[in-house]
């Protein structure tokens, strides 16, 4: 850490951390409600159960971008964050703003909670992840607006390399691919066809981008990789995001009511979509093997190798086998959706947070790297994690597949209720899998309580001295 | 003639001329009665008129020989789906 | 020696593809919007099929159903359910919920009026007519 | 080895790296133009190949469909624009032939001969899809037709984009940006050109020859 500034980046990522903590719990819960149906009904009903989850998942990816974006900024502009006070402020804002409308999902009835914002000046409420009222969407806008001000103004008047020009673009771009969610058409269609503006726009481009700038500063610091080499593939790799990605939002068009030439042009461009998943994992092993310095944080290294492959597997793999409008004909809207979902946001922006995470928080508490003990545990957390969640992924495959075969297809298909039934045994490895996760979430949560730096062996020391 | 011909002629600017002169074959071909000898027969001109700008136009004849043999990997892949498209239907 | 690959190439490539391929979609979307009340037949949306949506909107149906394809995969899909159950037993069965049976999934009661019931039901049969290249595969959803 | 670095660095590992220039060698000749450009070029490669195969395939399932739908189409129209592309791309290569022999307004009057080529290109197929829109030819009119006007919209936006680089090259080639030695600019520019120049040579055979 060199500037002062980059500190109040600690209380994003502590809170992205604990709200992580509360998606899963919420996702636990989820899980058990789909192996009874009267679990907590009266308490929380099943949709108030994920909408916490998925939009707890929103806000702390949320926090730990603005993290990043306020550690890797000033460094990268070699200057101080233009105003520390004013990320601290947004920093409450937006913890606060989440918090009240998570306590306003669990306690005030959704029709009543739309009813009391304003929802029916300015309908916005009732679409997957922008579940949220009113007011938390223009909380959300402003807390972009803060954020992109300070980091503008920060890069401003600092050195202007592509991995700041990138991050700060990629973050505008998030901010301008909100506003889609203040629009909500009265024609259902339409309003499905924009809605994938927001949700597509985010995770199958914008995000890809802060993906690519994380992923490159973290290589870049941790290698000792020229950053010529390192941006220049960046921006290659980024490329291939929007040349697949841009018309590849066709693959969400196919079913919902839009043009039939959307099929093709959909399945076409998607199909292309796991090549930038690809050339990220060459990128990053290229780095890893041309590196000219060994780093003590191991664990981070892990983070940042881990977070490419299992990108390609959940966003690149999964996400090709339900992009072809055939496949997709029959999978549409089952649980194969929701595999590709968990293994895809883990995968892509839950890891590329931890990874970064990793590699700045010992920095932000004052240590190159933390303990050869705190980055056991921290990578055991990450093994487990990973592990716990390919078996969620392929437990929901699974009860996709059921649902295709039995429900989808055959002369005599089956209700949605008796499919689920013989889904069953998926949904409890699904729920077993998750409580796996949560130990694993538990013990890398652990590694942060664990004191002490990174200690090097007499040999190195004596190395480093002559 | 013909080596007196291709000495006064730059090989881009040959390669061009023949490029129209395949270009002017297909189109009149265009207008004859369908059949599976014909197609594979436009077919071939096509791809042959692909190669020659690979190689003449792109330059790609000095390249290594591995980007040449992608170039031509990438036209039979595509000729050859194509073809097999139009035998089946 | 020339760099053979240089980071402003790289740079104008991905901003020159950006703005090529945004342009493609524009154009598609264009397109796609001059079609779209066509194939749902904008013309039926009465007002009462929009007071249904603003219902199945803040009541967060899709919480737990999919409506074509988009939601959760909690409770069944409502694109063809008019078709599936028709209208009456739709009528009856969202003010019977919720059912009470241990361990079956539950559906909250709502406490619709009854004008509010014709609504939905007249929003899902609007639902029911969108042309969307035949899917669901079958009447089950 | 350069004097210790400071402690909390690490030790540092003396591994000579493979660089991007030593990969290039080792395949050979490098391509023509910068390398970024290239990658480009097979992506839009694939796209388009994969977009032909479909056609194909799609026809083989409606024979009849396609042939009839084809007839419609203005072939002459479509030779005239493979000519004029064929053309321009001649153009082009002249054009590097010039800068080579460090002429440089010479390479910029070729390009800005291709360059009218190519508007003369857009303004046939503009006429060509308002004659089409005109007798109600849209992407839902049929399959062929949604092929059609996809392939052919998707590459005219091609050709505009690659006159926007080759007007680039142009501008530059005329200010004396490049010169016998330093032409990698004009070679990225005709590399992306001929590109262009090739996905016509398949389409034009394609949706307009073959049947």
């Amino acid at each position: 850490m060199k500037y002062q500034s980059q500190l109040v980046a600690k209380p994003y990522f502590i809170a992205a951390l604990a709200l992580f903590f509360g998606q899963i719990v919420f996702g636990l819960v989820a899980g058990m409600q789909f192996l009874d149906g009267t679990f907590l009904f009266s308490a929380a009903h099943f949709n108030i159960v994920r909408m916490t989850h998925t939009n707890l998942l929103i806000v702390w990816l949320l926090m730990a971008f603005m993290g990043a974006a306020y550690y890797i900024v000033p460094e990268e502009a070699q200057t101080e964050l233009y105003s520390p006070k004013l990320a601290l402020i947004t920093f409450w804002v937006f913890l606060i703003a989440a918090a009240l409308t998570v306590v306003g999902y669990l306690l005030v009835p959704y029709a009543h909670l739309a009813a009391i914002t304003g929802n029916a000046i300015v309908p916005t409420m009732g679409r997957g992840y922008l579940e949220q009222p009113l007011p938390t969407k223009i909380g959300i806008v402003l807390v972009a607006l803060s954020l992109l001000f300070n980091v503008t103004m920060t890069l401003i008047k600092g050195r202007k390399t592509s991995i700041n020009l990138i991050l700060v673009g990629a973050l505008c771009g998030l901010a301008l691919l909100f506003l889609p969610s203040f629009y909500f058409p009265e024609d259902t269609v339409k309003a499905s066809y924009s809605w994938w503006w927001i949700v597509h726009g985010w995770v199958e481009g914008d995000w890809e981008l802060i993906l690519g700038a994380l992923l490159g500063f973290i290589l870049i610091k941790m290698t000792g990789v020229d950053r010529e080499i390192v941006e220049k593939w960046l921006y290659i790799i980024m490329a291939m995001v929007l040349i697949s990605g841009l018309v590849g939002i066709g693959h969400h068009y196919y079913y919902i009511g839009a043009p039939a030439y959307w099929i093709w042009l959909g399945s076409i461009f998607s199909a292309m979509e796991p090549i930038p998943f690809i050339l990220l994992i060459a990128f990053a092993f290229k780095m890893l093997f041309q590196r000219r310095r060994e780093h003590p944080n191991k664990a981070a290294m892990l983070w940042a190798m881990g977070t490419p492959i299992m990108a390609f597997l959940g966003a690149g793999v999964w996400g090709f086998m339900i992009t072809l409008a055939p496949a997709q004909y029959y999978i549409h809207g089952t649980n194969f959706t929701a595999a590709h979902g968990h293994l895809a946001f883990f995968g892509a922006y839950a890891m590329v947070s931890m990874a970064i995470i990793s590699y700045t928080m010992p920095m932000l508490r004052g240590r190159e790297a933390n303990s050869v003990k705190a980055q056991h545990w921290e990578m055991t957390g990450f093994w487990i994690m990973v592990l716990s969640m390919i078996g969620i992924a392929l437990a929901l495959t699974g009860a996709g597949i059921v649902t295709a075969f039995l429900q989808r297809s055959g002369a005599d298909p089956m209700g949605f209720m008796q499919v689920q039934d013989r889904a069953r045994v998926f949904f409890w490895g699904r729920e077993i899998a998750g409580a796996s996760f949560f130990t694993g979430l538990l013990v890398y949560l652990r590694s942060f309580f664990i004191k002490g730096e990174y200690q090097y062996t007499g040999e190195v020391k004596r190395a480093l001295a002559t | 003639m013909k080596n007196g011909l291709l000495h006064i002629l730059k090989p881009c600017t040959a390669a061009w001329l023949s490029l129209l002169a395949l270009a002017a074959i297909s189109f009149q071909l265009a207008y004859d009665k369908p059949g599976r000898l014909l197609m594979v027969f436009v077919l071939v001109l096509t791809l042959l008129k692909g190669q020659l700008v690979v190689d003449y136009f792109m330059g790609l004849r000095h390249a290594g020989p591995v980007w040449r043999a992608t170039m031509g990997a990438y036209l039979i892949a595509v000729g050859t789906l194509i073809g097999i498209a139009y035998l089946i239907s | 020696m020339q760099e053979v690959f240089t980071k402003s190439m790289a740079r104008n490539i991905f901003l020159g593809s950006a703005v090529f391929f945004l342009i493609i979609y524009l154009a598609l979307t264009y397109d796609t919007w001059q079609q779209i009340p066509v194939r749902d037949h904008a013309d039926k949306m009465t007002a009462s099929v929009i007071r249904g949506k603003y219902l199945v909107d803040t009541n967060d149906c899709i919480g737990c159903h999919t409506i074509n394809g988009e939601g959760s995969y909690y409770a069944p899909e409502l694109d063809n359910v008019y078709k599936r159950r028709g209208p009456e037993f739709i009528k009856l069965w969202i003010p019977a919920q919720p059912s009470g049976v241990v361990g079956r999934r539950q559906m909250p009661h709502f406490n619709f009026t009854p004008a509010q019931i014709d609504d939905i039901v007249a929003y899902l049969q609007w639902l029911s007519n969108v042309d969307t290249n035949h899917w669901p595969p079958n009447i089950e959803g | 080895m350069a004097g210790p670095g400071p402690a909390h660095y690490g030790h540092f590992i003396m591994q000579t790296a493979l660089t991007d220039d030593r990969l290039q060698q080792s395949r050979g000749q490098p391509l023509p133009g910068d390398f970024a450009i290239w990658v480009f070029i097979f992506a839009e490669l694939t796209v388009f190949g994969v977009l032909f195969v479909a056609y194909a395939f799609t026809r083989s399932a409606h024979v009849d469909l396609f042939n009839a739908s084809q007839l419609t189409l203005n072939r002459t129209y479509g030779f005239a624009n493979t000519l004029l592309l064929l053309t321009s791309s001649y153009f082009v290569v002249r054009a590097l032939r010039a800068i080579k022999a460090g002429r440089h307004t010479a390479c910029g009057n070729w390009i800005a001969g291709a360059l009218g080529l190519g508007a003369m290109f857009l303004l046939l197929k503009l006429v060509e899809f308002h004659q089409d829109f005109a007798r109600g030819i849209t992407l839902s009119a049929n399959l062929f037709y949604m092929f059609y006007l996809s392939l052919t919209f998707f590459h005219f936006m091609h050709v505009a984009m690659g006159m926007v680089i080759l007007a680039v090259v142009a501008v530059k080639a005329y200010a004396g940006r490049y010169t016998a030695d330093n032409h990698t600019g004009v070679e990225t520019g005709a590399s992306y050109w001929h590109m262009v120049d090739l996905v016509w040579i398949l389409l034009f055979a394609l949706v307009y020859v073959i049947h």
